[in-house]
C-alpha cells in the first residue's frame, strides 16, 4: 500500500517535472483524434464487477460446501472463529494507510478491547452485547490518547521510520505488561450461558459464535460504509490519498487524523471483545494475533481496503482448513507465514528511494 | 480594478522559499488584483514552487504573503483554503481513488454554499463532467481529470484560483477550451486567476499581466500588451 | 575538442511510455561523442527519463542503449544492475540533493575510491592502504573545492551538491552524466564546478549535462541536443541552437519565432 | 577451590547481562550502522539455541567433549547464519515495515517449529541433557568458567564491532544505512553487503544462543518469547544505536540494573520475584524505548562520531 503521495513533495527539491508532466501529443494535425481518443478511448473500470465476481465465488463455495464436509467445516468454522481478524485488520489497515505507521501497539488496543468488555460486563453486570460497543469506544479513546501523547509528538520531532516502529514496539510491551499489573495475571472469561449449538451447512456452531460472526460482519460493513459513504469518511480517504491536496482543499488534518485513530481503535477494541468472548481474555490476546493482522494488512493492502477484508476472510478460512487437515493449528500458521512472506518478497513495498539515480 | 485604497487581492513581498535547505525562490515581489495573472518561465524556474508556496504547502523562509490585506504567511493550507485560495497543482491534482463526485464534494465541504449549487455551477463550466460523476477519477483521461481538478477548486468558491500549468500535456483542442474556460471563470465569477505557463504565446492570449520567472527571481511585471518577443527572449535567457 | 577516442552512449529506437503517454521516443542519439554535451528542452521533453534509462533505473519499453567504451568494447547498459554502472565508467550525479547523513566528507570520498576488495568484511589494513593510495588526489580536491574541514559532515545544500560532484569525479568516470550540477550553488562555487568539468572533459571524459541555467549551457557545451515531446529535434552547436526558430518556438510558444 | 562466598544466581545473572551485551553489539551493526530493523533477534538466537541443544542431546556423537560441544555450536552458528542470509534476502529490497514483518515472522516460525517438533525439541515440556564441555568438579566452578568464556566471546565481538567501525567495510555499511540508493549508484553492491552482514551477525547471535544453552542446560520454549529481543533493543537504544559502546552501557543500565542490582541488593518481598519483577522489568524496558526515542533518539552516548575517528586514523 502506498504511503500518501505528498503533494508538491515537501521533501524533494525542485526537480525537473519531466516524468509526470509529459506533453504527449504528436504533431498538431492529430489533435482532433486525440480528443476523441481521450474522451472515449479508455472504458473506466466498473466498481460493481469485482463484487459480483466475489459473490459468484461465495455462492460457488456454498454449493461446494453442501457437497463436501471438509469444505463446509472449513468455511463455517473458519468464518466464525476468525471473524474478528477481519475487523482487526480493517482498523489496522486504516491507520497504516493514512499515517504510514505500522503500529505494533495496536495489539494492545485489541487486548484492551477484550479487557474493557470483561471489566464493564463484570462491574456493571451487563450482558456481553451491551458492553461490546462501550468497550470498543474506550479502546478508540485509548488509541486517540496514544496518538496525542506519543505518535503526534514523535511525528513533530521527526522521529525516523525505524525509530517509529521501535517506539510502537516499546509501547506495545509497556501496555501489555502494564495490563498484567492492572488486570492481574489470570486469564478472564466472559460470564455467558452455555451456548446452544446451531447447525449450519451440517456443521454444529455455538449460537453466540454465529451472533459474533453476524455482529462482526455488521460492524465491518458499518465501518467500511462510514469510510466509503460519509462526509468524514470522504475526508479520511482524501487525506490518505494525497495529504497536501486534501489540505489545500480545506480538510483540517488534525480533526481527521484523530478520527482515524479513533475508528481504528474502535475496530481493534471490538475485535478484542469478540476474540475474548470466543475463548478468553489474557494479556497476550492481541499480540498473539498481531503477526497475522500485520501479514493480512501488508499483503491485502497491496490492493486496497477491500483487499484487506478479502485477504482477512480467506486467511481465516485457510487457517481452519489447514488446521482440520493437519490436526494442529501451529502448522497452519507456519504455512500461512511462509505464504505471506513469499507474497511480500514478490509484491511488497519497495525501499523508498532517497535518491533518484 | 479595485479602488485605490483597497489592498491588492494577493500581495507577495520578498518571498523566499524552497525544499529543505535548497532555496528555490530568492526574493519575489508582486501584487495581483482582480485579473488573470500569468507567471511564465522555462523549466526549473520555480513556477511550481511559487504556486505551492502561495497555497501554503511549502514553508516560507522569508518574506510575506497577504490575501486581501490579511497576512496568511503563517497559515496552514487548510486555513488559506477556507480564506479563499483554490489551488490546482500540475501533478497529483485529483484524488485518483475517489469518484468524480467525491472529488468535487471534498472541495464543497468548506463555506456556506450548498453542495448542489456548487455542483451545478461546476457542471455549467464543465458540462462534460455531468455524466461522469460516478466514475473513479483515476480512470479519466488527462483532459477530464484536469476538469475535475479545476472543478474541485471551484467548489471551494475561491476568490483566488492558482492554476499550475493548466494545459500541460493536453491536446491542442483541450488547450483552447481550457483557456476559454479560464477567461470565463474570471469574467463570469470575478475569480482572480494566477496561472503558470511555459508557453508564452498561450498565456498572453488570456492574461492581463505577466511576470517571467528565471532561477527563482522574477522579472518586472509586464502588461500583456507590452510584451515583445525580445523582452521575452531576454527574460528566458534565450 | 580532444582527438582521443571517447566513450559514448548509443541510444537506438528507445521508447518509453507512462500510462499510455509516450514520454521518450528517440530513433537514434549518440551521447558523449563531444567533450561536453548539453541536453536541453522544455518541460516534458523526456530528458530526465532518458537519463534514467541510460542508468537503467527506468527500463525502456523498446530499444537498445549501449556503451561504446574508449577501449573499443561495447556493453549493453540495460542488462547491467545499477551498481555495476560505475564499474563500467558510467556515472551520474544525483538529481535530488542528497548525502550520507552519517558520513564525513572524507568518508564520502574514501567510499568513492574504495574498490570491492577493500570492502570485504575481513581485510586488515584496508583503511590504511586505501588512504595512503589516494591521499594526494583527495587532498587536492579538498583544497580546490574549499572544504576546510574534511572530517565534518556536509551540511548545506551547496556542500552536498559539491560533494556529490566530487564523488562522481573520484569514481573516475569515462562518461559523466550531470543533472543540474549548479542548481542551488553560489556563483563562485558554480565557477569552480564548471572549471573542473572543463578539465575533466579535456582529459578525455565525456560529459553530458542537463541544466536549467541556460547561460551555463551556452557557455560550457560543445554541442547541444535539443529535445521536445520525447523526441530529439536537433543536435548542433550552442549558437545555432540558440538562434534556431524551433527552439525559440518550443520555449516561448508558437508565434514568437 | 571454595566458591561458597559466591551466589550462584549472581553468576547466571551476570552471564545473562554479558549475553545481552553481545546481542546488543550485533544488533548495533544491523540497526545502528546498516539501519535494518531486526525485531526478530530472538529468532536467530533461538535457532542457535535449539539447533545446538537438539544436536547435542539427540545425536549420538562418536567423539567426546569438547568436540561434541564444538561441532554442535558450529552447526548452530551455521544454521543461524544461513537463516540470516535467507531473511536478509527476503527483506533486502523492502522498507522498515517489510523488515519488521520479515524478522518478526521468522522468530514466530522458530517458536512454532520448536513447539511442534517436540520429538526433537521436547516442545512445551522442554529438553534436558545439555551440559558443560568440561568438568571442574562443582557446578559453580563450571558456571564461573563458562561465564569467563562467554565474556571472552563477547569481548571478541566488541573487538570485531570496534574494528568494523574503522574499516572500509564499516563505512560501506554506514553508507547503506544512511542512503542506500546513493551508495548503489557509486558502484557498491549494497545487497551483497547486507547479506554478508546478516549472515555474520546472525551466525554470531546463533553462537550466543548455543552458549546460553550450555549455561541453562535446558531447552525451554518460554525463552523464545519477546524478552530477549526487547532487552537487546532497549539496551542498545538507551545506550545509543550508533555507538560502539552504546550496547554495553545501555545493557548494563537496563538488564544489569534489573537482573543484578534489584534482584540482589534491593530488599523486596520474596513473592514479587516470581511474578511482579519480571513483568515490571518488561514494562519498564518498553516504556524506556518510547521515552528515549521521543526525547533522546540518539541514546545516552549520542551521535556517531566519525570525525574524531577519522582524525585519529589519518592525522596520527
Amino acid at each position: 500500500m502506498d504511503r500518501p503521495a505528498r503533494l508538491a513533495s515537501t521533501d524533494e527539491p525542485a526537480v525537473d517535472r519531466d516524468v509526470a508532466a509529459q506533453h504527449v501529443e504528436g504533431p498538431t494535425t492529430s489533435g482532433h483524434h486525440n480528443v476523441v481518443a481521450e474522451s472515449s478511448g479508455r472504458s473506466p473500470r466498473r466498481p460493481g464487477r469485482t463484487t459480483s465476481i466475489l459473490v459468484a465465488a461465495a455462492v460457488g463455495l456454498v454449493v461446494l460446501a453442501s457437497l463436501s464436509d471438509f469444505v463446509a467445516k472449513s468455511l463455517v468454522i473458519g468464518a466464525t472463529e476468525n471473524a474478528a481478524l477481519v475487523l482487526a485488520a480493517l482498523g489496522f489497515a486504516l491507520l497504516y494507510r493514512l499515517t504510514g505507521l505500522l503500529n505494533v501497539a495496536y495489539a494492545e488496543t485489541i487486548t484492551l478491547g477484550g479487557y474493557f468488555a470483561v471489566w464493564l460486563s463484570s462491574s456493571l453486570g451487563w450482558g456481553f452485547y451491551a458492553v461490546v460497543l462501550p468497550a470498543g469506544i474506550l479502546a478508540g479513546l485509548l488509541s486517540v490518547g496514544t496518538y496525542l501523547a506519543i505518535f503526534r509528538v514523535a511525528k513533530r520531532r521527526r522521529v525516523g521510520d525505524l525509530e517509529m516502529i521501535a517506539m510502537s514496539f516499546g509501547l506495545s510491551i509497556f501496555l501489555r505488561h502494564g495490563l498484567q499489573f492492572i488486570f492481574g495475571y489470570q486469564v478472564q472469561f466472559f460470564d455467558i450461558a452455555p451456548p446452544d449449538t446451531i447447525s449450519v451447512l451440517g456443521v454444529g456452531v455455538p449460537s453466540f459464535r454465529l451472533l459474533a460472526l453476524a455482529s462482526v460482519a455488521l460492524l465491518s460493513i458499518l465501518i467500511y460504509q462510514f469510510i466509503q459513504r460519509t462526509r468524514y469518511g470522504l475526508q479520511i480517504r482524501a487525506l490518505a490519498s494525497n495529504e497536501g491536496l486534501a489540505q489545500a482543499s480545506g480538510v483540517r488534518p488534525l480533526t481527521v487524523t484523530l478520527l482515524i485513530w479513533f475508528v481504528a481503535g474502535l475496530a481493534g477494541g471490538l475485535a478484542g471483545a469478540f476474540y475474548g468472548v470466543g475463548s478468553s481474555v489474557s494479556p497476550l490476546l492481541g499480540s498473539r494475533q498481531l503477526l497475522l493482522v500485520l501479514l493480512v494488512v501488508l499483503v491485502g493492502g497491496i490492493w486496497d481496503l477491500l483487499g484487506v477484508v478479502w485477504v482477512g476472510v480467506a486467511t481465516g478460512i485457510a487457517l481452519t482448513a489447514m488446521t482440520l487437515q493437519f490436526g494442529d493449528g501451529l502448522y497452519s500458521s507456519l504455512v500461512l507465514i511462509f505464504a505471506f512472506l513469499a507474497v511480500l518478497k514478490v509484491r511488497g513495498r519497495r525501499l523508498t528511494a532517497g535518491t533518484k539515480v | 480594478m479595485a479602488e485605490p485604497s483597497a489592498p491588492p487581492i494577493l500581495e507577495v513581498d520578498g518571498l523566499h522559499s524552497g525544499y529543505g535547505d535548497v532555496p528555490v525562490l530568492k526574493g519575489l515581489d508582486f501584487a495581483v488584483d482582480s485579473e488573470v495573472f500569468a507567471i511564465l518561465g522555462a523549466n526549473g524556474a520555480g513556477k511550481t514552487t511559487l504556486l505551492a508556496t502561495l497555497a501554503r504547502l511549502l514553508p516560507v523562509t522569508d518574506g510575506s504573503i497577504r490575501l486581501g490585506g490579511k497576512d496568511v504567511t503563517a497559515h496552514p493550507a487548510s486555513e488559506t483554503a477556507r480564506l479563499g485560495i483554490g489551488y490546482v497543482p500540475q501533478e497529483a491534482a485529483i484524488f485518483p481513488d475517489l469518484t468524480v463526485f467525491e472529488n468535487l464534494s471534498i472541495g464543497g465541504m468548506i463555506g456556506e454554499r450548498p453542495l448542489e449549487q456548487g455542483l451545478e455551477e461546476v457542471f455549467e463550466t464543465f458540462p462534460d463532467l455531468r455524466d461522469k460523476v460516478g466514475l473513479r477519477a483515476g480512470d479519466l483521461s488527462g483532459g477530464e481529470s484536469r476538469m475535475v481538478a479545476c472543478g474541485r477548486a471551484l467548489m471551494q468558491d475561491p476568490s483566488v484560483l492558482l492554476l499550475d500549468e493548466p494545459t500541460a500535456g493536453l491536446s491542442p483542442l483541450y488547450v483552447e477550451l481550457f483557456f476559454q474556460k479560464i477567461a470565463e471563470i474570471h469574467s463570469g465569477r470575478g475569480v482572480t486567476i494566477v496561472l503558470t505557463e511555459q508557453n508564452a504565446t498561450l498565456a498572453l492570449g488570456v492574461a492581463d499581466r505577466v511576470m517571467v520567472l528565471s532561477l527563482g527571481l522574477g522579472s518586472e511585471v509586464m502588461t500583456a500588451a507590452d510584451v515583445t518577443t525580445d523582452r521575452l527572449k531576454e527574460a528566458y535567457k534565450l | 575538442m580532444g582527438d582521443q577516442r571517447r566513450s559514448s552512449i548509443r541510444v537506438e529506437q528507445v521508447q518509453k511510455s507512462y500510462a499510455g503517454r509516450m514520454v521518450v521516443d528517440v530513433d537514434e542519439l549518440v551521447l558523449g561523442d563531444v567533450p561536453i554535451e548539453g541536453l536541453l528542452g522544455p518541460n516534458g521533453a523526456g530528458k530526465t527519463t532518458l537519463m534514467r534509462m541510460v542508468m537503467n533505473s527506468v527500463s525502456p519499453d523498446a530499444g537498445r542503449i549501449t556503451l561504446n567504451s574508449s577501449d573499443g568494447s561495447t556493453t549493453t547498459l540495460s542488462s547491467l544492475p545499477t551498481h555495476k554502472m560505475a564499474h563500467h565508467g558510467v556515472v551520474k550525479s544525483t538529481q535530488v540533493i542528497t548525502d550520507f547523513d552519517q558520513l564525513t566528507i572524507l568518508d564520502s570520498m574514501l567510499l568513492a575510491v574504495a574498490t570491492t576488495g577493500h570492502e570485504f568484511p575481513v581485510r586488515p589494513g584496508a583503511e590504511r592502504s586505501l588512504m595512503s593510495a589516494n591521499e594526494d588526489e583527495i587532498r587536492s580536491y579538498l583544497e580546490r573545492f574549499g572544504f576546510a574541514d574534511a572530517t565534518a559532515i556536509a551540511m548545506s545544500a551547496g556542500e552536498k551538491k559539491l560533494l556529490d560532484i566530487l564523488r562522481c569525479l573520484l569514481l573516475k568516470p569515462s562518461i559523466l552524466l550531470l543533472d543540474e550540477p549548479t542548481a542551488g550553488l553560489p556563483d563562485e562555487v558554480t565557477a569552480k564546478v564548471l572549471e573542473v568539468i572543463r578539465e575533466l572533459a579535456a582529459d578525455g571524459t565525456s560529459v553530458v549535462i542537463v541544466e536549467h541555467d541556460l547561460d551555463v549551457i551556452w557557455e560550457l557545451c560543445d554541442e547541444v541536443t535539443f529535445m521536445a515531446e520525447g523526441r530529439v529535434l536537433m543536435k548542433d552547436d550552442p549558437a545555432s541552437i540558440r538562434a534556431n526558430a524551433t527552439v525559440i518556438e518550443k520555449y516561448l510558444g508558437a508565434g514568437h519565432g | 577451590m571454595s566458591l561458597d562466598w559466591l551466589d550462584a544466581f549472581l553468576v547466571s545473572g551476570t552471564f545473562g547481562v554479558v549475553e545481552i551485551v553481545g546481542l546488543g553489539l550485533l544488533l548495533h551493526l544491523q540497526v545502528g550502522l546498516t539501519r535494518i530493523a531486526n525485531f526478530g533477534v530472538v529468532g536467530f538466537w533461538g535457532l542457535g539455541l535449539y539447533t545446538f541443544g537438539v544436536l547435542y542431546v539427540q545425536v549420538d556423537w562418536p567423539f567426546g567433549e569438547p568436540w561434541q560441544f564444538l561441532f554442535s555450536a558450529l552447526a548452530a552458528s551455521l544454521a543461524a547464519a544461513l537463516a540470516g542470509l535467507v531473511v536478509a534476502w527476503l527483506i533486502a529490497d523492502l522498507d522498515s515495515d517489510g523488515a519488521l514483518v520479515g524478522t518478526l515472522g521468522f522468530s514466530a516460525i522458530v517458536l512454532i517449529l520448536a513447539t511442534t517438533q517436540d520429538q526433537l525439541t521436547g516442545g512445551a515440556l522442554g529438553l534436558g541433557g545439555l551440559g558443560f564441555p568440561y568438568d571442574l568438579g562443582t557446578t559453580k566452578a563450571n558456571e564461573l568458567l563458562w561465564l569467563a568464556l562467554m565474556t571472552a566471546l563477547v569481548g571478541l565481538i566488541l573487538g570485531y564491532v570496534w574494528w568494523v567501525h574503522r574499516t572500509p567495510y564499516g563505512r560501506l555499511l554506514i553508507a547503506i544505512g544512511s542512503n542506500e540508493p546513493l551508495a548503489r549508484s557509486m558502484g557498491k553492491h549494497t545487497t551483497g553487503a547486507k547479506l554478508t552482514l546478516f549472515a555474520i551477525t546472525c551466525g554470531l547471535m546463533g553462537l550466543l544462543g548455543a552458549m546460553h544453552g550450555v549455561m541453562v542446560r535446558f531447552l525451554d520454549i518460554g525463552s523464545l518469547d519477546v524478552g530477549i529481543t526487547l532487552a537487546a533493543l532497549a539496551g542498545l537504544i538507551l545506550g545509543g544505536t550508533a555507538r560502539v559502546w552504546g550496547a554495553v552501557i545501555g545493557v548494563l543500565l537496563t538488564v544489569g540494573l534489573f537482573d543484578i542490582v534489584i534482584q540482589f541488593y534491593v530488599p523486596l518481598p520474596q513473592e514479587w520475584f516470581t511474578q511482579a519483577i519480571p513483568v515490571l522489568r518488561e514494562a519498564v524496558f518498553g516504556a524506556l524505548l518510547v521515552v528515549v526515542l521521543l526525547f533522546r533518539p540518539q541514546g545516552l552516548l549520542g551521535q556517531m562520531r566519525r570525525s574524531k575517528l577519522i582524525r585519529a586514523m589519518h592525522d596520527g
